[in-house]
């Protein structure tokens, strides 16, 4: 269980290394190759599949448009997650629609590892010699579901059932993608959940392209507990992704060589964190491991650094998703280390080229977050999936993405693992300065979603259709 | 308060013919507004063309449509409360969250079948129960009366501060999770023999329409009866309805648990509809709507609230496909000019006029 | 022991002493003026009665019943009713929707009602909207409604108030006929040709307190009388 | 252990004068007009926008928090002459336009502005006492809560116009016979609800993050002081409602953590108007009658 913090370990300190790329030129044959024998197994796979889940009305039409569903919030509390995603998938369809793709292929987890004439991309995206997909162009339907869950599920049914569309990505909060599920599960339509999250979602319809619990978590402690000192406070949002975060650091403490001296959940309407910051400074941690989310409590940083505490920070979601080193004048986020899968100010060529396509088409927003990134991804991985497939029907596109397919994101390699529909990331340690420039300071080339898998969930064997918690798991029992 | 009622009894005369059948049933009388022959005529001419709906419409918009419905309930309790006893509530969904949540729990637990029926009891008892309560406090204890929408309002927000923290572990009963702010997922939908209600198939559709045909016509029957009456009293003048030898509390105390339970109605049916409920469905958002619903559709006619209720809820959906971030500003400018230009409500402006144009005034 | 008895019953407000330790019975069936000049607290004394305010000491007692600190409905349906002095109807509803209102499901009041009706030559008018009806007949319907179930004692602010000399006539006579039907009142009035009409046992409040009783032929010529009123008989 | 208690007390402070300034615009509004205000949270956040707007514009922030302050006042005129007013007849109905008024705000911001503006760093830094950091700020901002309420006091009880306005409000005909153009008054007094709105939102600019629903946090908290507090005496009521208020959700948020002193707060809210349901001010009111009347009765 601990292998992963250790491989992060001996990962080179070298900032800017984008350790996953490798040369090109043997990659690209390992594509045409693997795309052979893909399609040698495809047929056999495709009739097993078509056993394995009886689809309904997924009709796979092979002309005319393909339709892209897509729920993201352009209103209400959550709109300030949504947009940016938004406009991330737009980017992404026009380039597949303009005849671009993302280096991709069947080539596992890690990329092709680093041989010894190492070479850094330039950018990963190039002609796919089709446009839109298969010839077909993409469509993007993208209602406001107003960051309601009921709208979510009304919607849901309306791209499903009304549009017939061929995919369905969205929803920032968990709570949204929960009232997704369930409909997604009832009409057997394949979904997209573009969101870093507390993890544990294992449903065969369900594709999760962000980080998880393990793959933030583990290395922001492993970094903290090195650098700071084993005392970790934890301040926590008051509903899911806090407590299970907050669970998770609890069980990985012990490993790491920490110790939680206290926690506090917070509800996410409270905006006055002056008992808060009091408490804290009663449990004299090293440091702390930030799990507040939301436009209230965002508060905390100003409200913490006016009254002086000036306590190192640990995260597995602040700057990168929410962007407060942006939104806040410094120095609120000073001292804020965390464990990112994407930023928009990661300094390769790749990204630099990715972050200018974005500005060039969006040129005042805000920032680009990682969960900008992880829907960009996604959209071009939903494309190369279609190619192997050679077709946009569901059932074989599914088989296409679990048939151990990854892609040259602009943070780097990623890989989609067949066994629980969520990625391999590129991870990076993001540390905020007092004037809130962001430096990275460690990075893991590739940290797999392994915990699912040790509970023995496999997507491909298994269907399944459910979330896990940590309750779930043994190991965790104790520490609940 | 005068000139609103002054309106509704000559209109509510206007269209009737005194004594008529639909009189003698007691489903019209001076305090509906709307009735006699061509309102019952077009009642049954709707009726029949909502229920001939999936054979003419999409069977998704059948399914939308349900959706829409299911606010009905809520909406029509509250124009009884507030209507007619003139009490303003913004605490319906509470009701309706309660409800909804006690519906999801005990049919996880008491699983499919009859199970789901003895949950949707369960859960409709409850919530009845929870409102009787809270109505006793704020009726016996004589709060006044301009205190009691923020009273409801801090009920409903207490309990969506509640719910959301329910995601530890510890928040289980029995089988099921309470889920805090990701909400109660895999609700079993609610099922009778063969038939299953859930949001992706027509029975759900067929009960929601004649549960509504069902609460419009019953409370008709009570807003017309002697009980109707002293309600209307009470709103009007309550010290000298109590002088009249009225408990006023008792009597507001009912309508407010009748009020209740419809809004538990909804609830049940959001839950069987969506399987699924959550937080914000008690939140100050979820609050404010069933409030526009009566207030934009007119709080003084049952017939107004519902086709209120389903227009808004329409549009709404609506605006979030057509519209996308222009949704709220385009509800927000017909709610403020709405009600600048039809105080009454707007859906029982227009029925008004159009009901002069039927039916010329007796006198 | 009389119907109704107000003992020692004292209220203020604040500064002003309404009600100062009034005592007051009444018989079944008796008749009773209450006259006294402005301030002197007949409508205080009305409205303690009836429960509308409760009063700082004292004690009420109905028909054996100890009511002091009972709910106004609850008098009401041991028998007790009132008609205010300006009137209280339902004016958006018509004179039938009134009496169906007053007419509680307690006892059997109809006839008592009906009766009240065509007395006041109100049967005509049962589908006009109350505020439609002239001032007179508007305070007559309220009587009516007083009627509605079938009270022992009735109250009432002022009947005449408003009226022509001619409604005011038979709204006596109609008090007068009350009496024959076993039915109690306390009535408030300034009219004392009215009070002659009604030629009743009268009580004269000042101040809050019970100044005089007796016969209204004895108590127009009592001198104390005649200076608390200060002119104030107009006849 | 002095420590401790001074940490109580600047948490009490703080809580305080929060509820005192979210509350000062809606009961401005509610108890001059009767008119529940639902934009009062957009006043709020248009409040906060104008201050860091011109702070960003290079305005010190001082300045830009009086100049939040006019703007959204003159904003709440328009919003009176244009729309309030035209529902003095029917009350119930504002609550529906004015709930309206706050979506076409709120989301009319997103659309301006986007999805968030830059904040305002917090000024005058922290102090320490006994083991605990405090902003000095936030202290500031509750010295000034309390300096509103007596200026406001100051206006009420002691110009023309505050008799103006008490006359208004407790009988509009009564004062429109005594020649007060009670319809200006109105106008005037719904522009101090807003602009008070507005200074609340530039006061709490800095110590949050400043996007379209910046009001929403503000609402509930707001309506809870206000009915609390009353309509006998509005600045009584905000006094006493959210000092009780505060009393109440303190202790247990430092004790027990901030749900238990949200909890907390929201039962005081309904167990207070369950017992005392005109509000607190009504009672102090008749408290103190009392104790004056109280000579004359006793010497019977």
């Amino acid at each position: 269980m601990s292998d992963t913090p250790r491989r992060g370990a001996d990962a080179p300190e070298i900032p800017n290394q984008d350790s996953s790329l490798a040369v090109d030129s043997p990659r690209r044959t390992s594509i045409a190759g693997t795309r052979r024998q893909f399609l040698a197994g495809a047929a056999a796979v495709g009739a097993a599949g078509a056993i394995g889940f009886p689809a309904i009305h997924v009709k796979a039409a092979t002309t005319g448009q393909v339709k892209f569903g897509l729920l993201e919030d352009q209103s209400g509390n959550f709109a300030l997650f949504g947009l940016p995603k938004l406009h991330a998938t737009q980017l992404a369809i026009k380039e597949i629609n303009d005849g671009f793709t993302l280096l991709s292929g069947p080539t596992g987890p890690g990329g092709t590892g680093k041989d010894g004439a190492y070479t850094e991309l330039v950018d990963v995206l190039v002609q796919s010699n089709d446009k839109g997909i298969l010839g077909r162009e993409v469509k993007l339907i993208s209602p406001d579901p107003q960051s309601d869950p009921r709208m979510y599920q009304q919607l849901t049914k309306r791209l499903g059932l009304q549009d017939e569309v061929d995919v369905i990505m969205g929803a920032f909060a968990s709570a949204n993608r929960e009232a997704m599920r369930p409909v997604i599960d009832q009409m057997k339509k394949m979904y997209w959940y573009n969101n870093q999250y507390e993890g544990g979602v294992a449903d065969k319809y369900t594709f999760c392209t962000g980080a998880v619990a393990e793959q933030q978590i583990i290395p922001a402690m492993q970094y903290c507990i090195a650098k700071f000192g084993k005392r970790i406070y934890i301040p926590a949002a008051d509903y899911n992704f806090g407590q299970l975060s907050a669970m998770w650091t609890r069980a990985m403490a012990p490993l790491l060589g920490g110790e939680v001296v206290g926690q506090e959940f917070i509800p996410l309407s409270v905006t006055d964190f002056t008992s808060t910051i009091a408490r804290i400074e009663q449990a004299k941690p090293d440091w702390l491991m930030m799990y507040i989310t939301g436009q209230n409590h965002a508060n905390f940083y100003p409200q913490a650094n006016a009254a002086g505490l000036k306590r190192p920070m640990g995260s597995s979601i602040n700057l990168a998703q929410g962007y407060e080193h942006k939104r806040f004048a410094p120095p609120a986020l000073a001292g804020m280390n965390v464990a990112v899968s994407y930023m928009e100010e990661i300094p390769t060529p790749r990204n630099q080229a990715f972050v200018k396509r974005f500005r060039a088409m969006f040129p005042d927003e805000p920032y680009i977050q990682q969960e900008a990134h992880s829907a960009y991804v996604a959209t071009h991985l939903y494309a190369v999936a279609c190619r192997l497939a050679k077709t946009t029907d569901q059932n074989a596109v599914m088989e296409a993405l679990e048939s151990g397919i990854g892609i040259e994101a602009p943070a780097g390699w990623m890989f989609m693992d067949p066994a629980t529909h969520h990625m391999s990331q590129h991870i990076r340690m993001a540390s905020c300065d007092e004037k809130h420039n962001i430096t990275f300071v460690q990075e893991w080339p590739s940290i797999e979603p392994w915990w699912t898998r040790r509970l023995g969930v496999n997507l491909v064997r298994t269907p399944e259709f459910k979330q896990y918690t940590p309750a779930d798991d043994p190991a965790f029992k104790k520490f609940l | 308060m005068s000139s609103p009622d002054h309106a509704v009894v000559s209109t509510g005369r206007l269209a009737q013919s005194p004594h008529n059948v639909f009189q003698r049933l007691g489903i019209d009388g001076p305090l509906t507004i709307f009735g006699g022959p061509i309102y019952w005529s077009l009642f049954a001419l709707i009726l029949i063309a909502v229920v001939l709906f999936p054979l003419y419409g999409s069977t998704f918009a059948a399914l939308n449509f349900t959706n829409f419905l299911i606010n009905a309930p809520v909406a029509l309790g509250l124009a009884l409360l507030w209507g007619y006893c003139g009490v303003l509530s913004f605490g319906q969904v509470a009701f309706f969250g309660i409800a909804g949540y006690a519906y999801g729990v005990m049919a996880i637990n008491w699983g499919l079948g009859l199970g789901t029926l003895l949950a949707a009891a369960g859960a409709l008892g409850l919530t009845s129960l929870v409102a009787a309560a809270f109505g006793y406090f704020l009726f016996y204890g004589r709060v006044s009366s301009w205190i009691i929408p923020v009273l409801t309002l801090v009920l409903t927000l207490v309990l969506e501060t509640f719910l959301g923290q329910t995601a530890g572990l510890e928040w289980r009963i029995g089988q099921a999770q309470l889920g805090g702010f990701n909400g109660m997922t895999n609700i079993p939908s609610l099922t009778l023999g063969s038939l299953t209600f859930n949001g992706y198939s027509l029975p759900l559709f067929y009960l929601v329409v004649a549960l509504i045909a069902v609460i419009l016509i019953g409370l008709r029957v009570l807003a017309n009866s002697h009980f109707g009456h002293v309600v209307m009293a009470i709103q009007e003048d309550a010290e000298r309805t109590e002088l009249l030898g009225y408990d006023i509390r008792r009597y507001q105390l009912v309508v407010f648990t009748i009020a209740g339970f419809l809004a538990g109605l909804s609830g049940v049916l959001y839950a069987t509809w969506g399987n699924f409920i959550q937080p914000s469905s008690v939140g100050l958002l979820a609050a404010t709507l069933p409030v526009l619903w009566v207030a934009i559709g007119g709080r003084r006619s049952l017939s107004s609230v519902l086709i209120g209720t389903i227009a808004l809820s329409a549009l709404s959906d609506a605006l979030a496909v057509y519209s996308g971030d222009l949704a709220f500003v385009v509800m927000g400018a017909l709610l403020l000019f709405g009600m600048m230009a039809a105080p009454d409500g707007i859906v029982i402006t227009i029925l008004r006029s159009l009901a002069k144009l039927l039916v010329r005034r007796p006198l | 022991m009389s119907l109704l008895a107000l003992k020692g019953v004292y209220r203020s407000f604040g500064g002003i002493t309404a009600a100062d330790g009034i005592d007051l019975t009444l018989e079944a069936g008796e008749r009773r003026c209450l006259i006294g000049p402005n301030g002197a607290g007949k409508s205080t004394v009305f409205k303690l009665i009836m429960g509308l305010l409760r009063p700082d000491s004292g004690s009420i007692s109905f028909a054996g019943h100890e009511i002091t600190h009972e709910q106004p409905f609850r008098r009401v349906q041991r028998g007790l009713s009132m008609k205010y002095q300006t009137t209280r109807i339902f004016p958006s509803l018509t004179l039938a929707q009134n009496m169906f209102i007053a007419r509680s499901r307690a006892g059997d009041a109809t006839a008592l009602a009906s009766w009240a009706i065509d007395k006041l030559g109100l049967g005509a008018l049962r589908e006009r909207r109350a505020g439609e009806l002239s001032y007179g007949q508007q305070h007559w319907l309220e009587m009516c409604m007083a009627l509605g179930n079938g009270p022992r004692v009735v109250l009432m602010d002022e009947p005449t108030a408003g009226m022509t000399p001619e409604e005011s006539r038979s709204t006596a006579t109609f008090i007068r006929e009350l009496e024959g039907r076993g039915i109690a009142a306390i009535v408030i009035e300034h009219d004392m040709g009215f009070v002659r009409d009604l030629d009743a046992p009268t009580t004269v409040l000042h101040q809050g307190r019970v100044f005089r009783q007796g016969r209204m032929a004895e108590i127009e010529v009592d001198p104390e009388v005649q200076r608390i009123y200060l002119g104030e008989i107009h006849d | 252990m002095a420590g401790d208690l001074f940490n109580l007390a600047y948490q009490f402070l703080v809580n305080v004068s929060f509820l005192m300034l979210a509350a000062m615009g809606l009961i401005i509004v509610l108890g001059m007009l009767n008119i529940i205000n639902l934009a009062h949270g957009e006043f709020i956040m248009m409040g906060a926008y104008t201050a860091t707007l011109s702070v960003h514009a290079g305005v010190p922030f001082v300045v830009a928090v009086v100049l939040a302050t006019i703007v959204v006042g003159m904003i709440g005129a328009i919003v009176e002459l244009l729309i309030v007013r035209r529902f003095y007849a029917n009350k119930l109905n504002a609550l529906v336009a004015t709930f309206g008024l706050s979506l076409i705000l709120s989301q009319g911001t997103l659309l301006l502005f986007g999805p968030y503006l830059r904040g305002v760093s917090m000024p005058l830094g922290g102090f320490r006492v006994g083991q605990f950091s405090y902003a000095t700020y936030l202290l500031v901002v509750a010295g000034l809560a309390f300096v509103l309420i007596f200026a406001l006091w100051l206006l009420f009880y002691r110009t023309r116009l505050g008799v103006d306005m008490r006359a208004t409000m407790q009988n509009p005909d009564m004062a429109r016979a005594l020649g007060v153009n009670t319809s200006r008054i109105y106008t005037f007094s719904f522009a101090l609800g807003a602009a008070l709105a507005g200074l609340t939102g530039a006061l709490y600019a800095p110590t949050t993050t400043i996007v379209p629903l910046f009001g929403t946090a503000f609402i509930a908290p707001a309506f809870i002081t206000v009915v609390i507090g009353g309509g006998a005496n509005p600045l009584i009521g905000a006094l006493a409602s959210s000092s009780l208020l505060s009393v109440v959700s303190t202790p247990l948020s430092s004790q027990y953590g901030t749900f238990a002193g949200r909890i907390g707060l929201m039962l005081a809210a309904l167990v207070i108007m369950r017992f005392l349901p005109d509000g607190l001010s009504y009672y102090l009111q008749a408290a103190l009658l009392r104790r004056r009347k109280a000579r004359p009765e006793s010497s019977r």
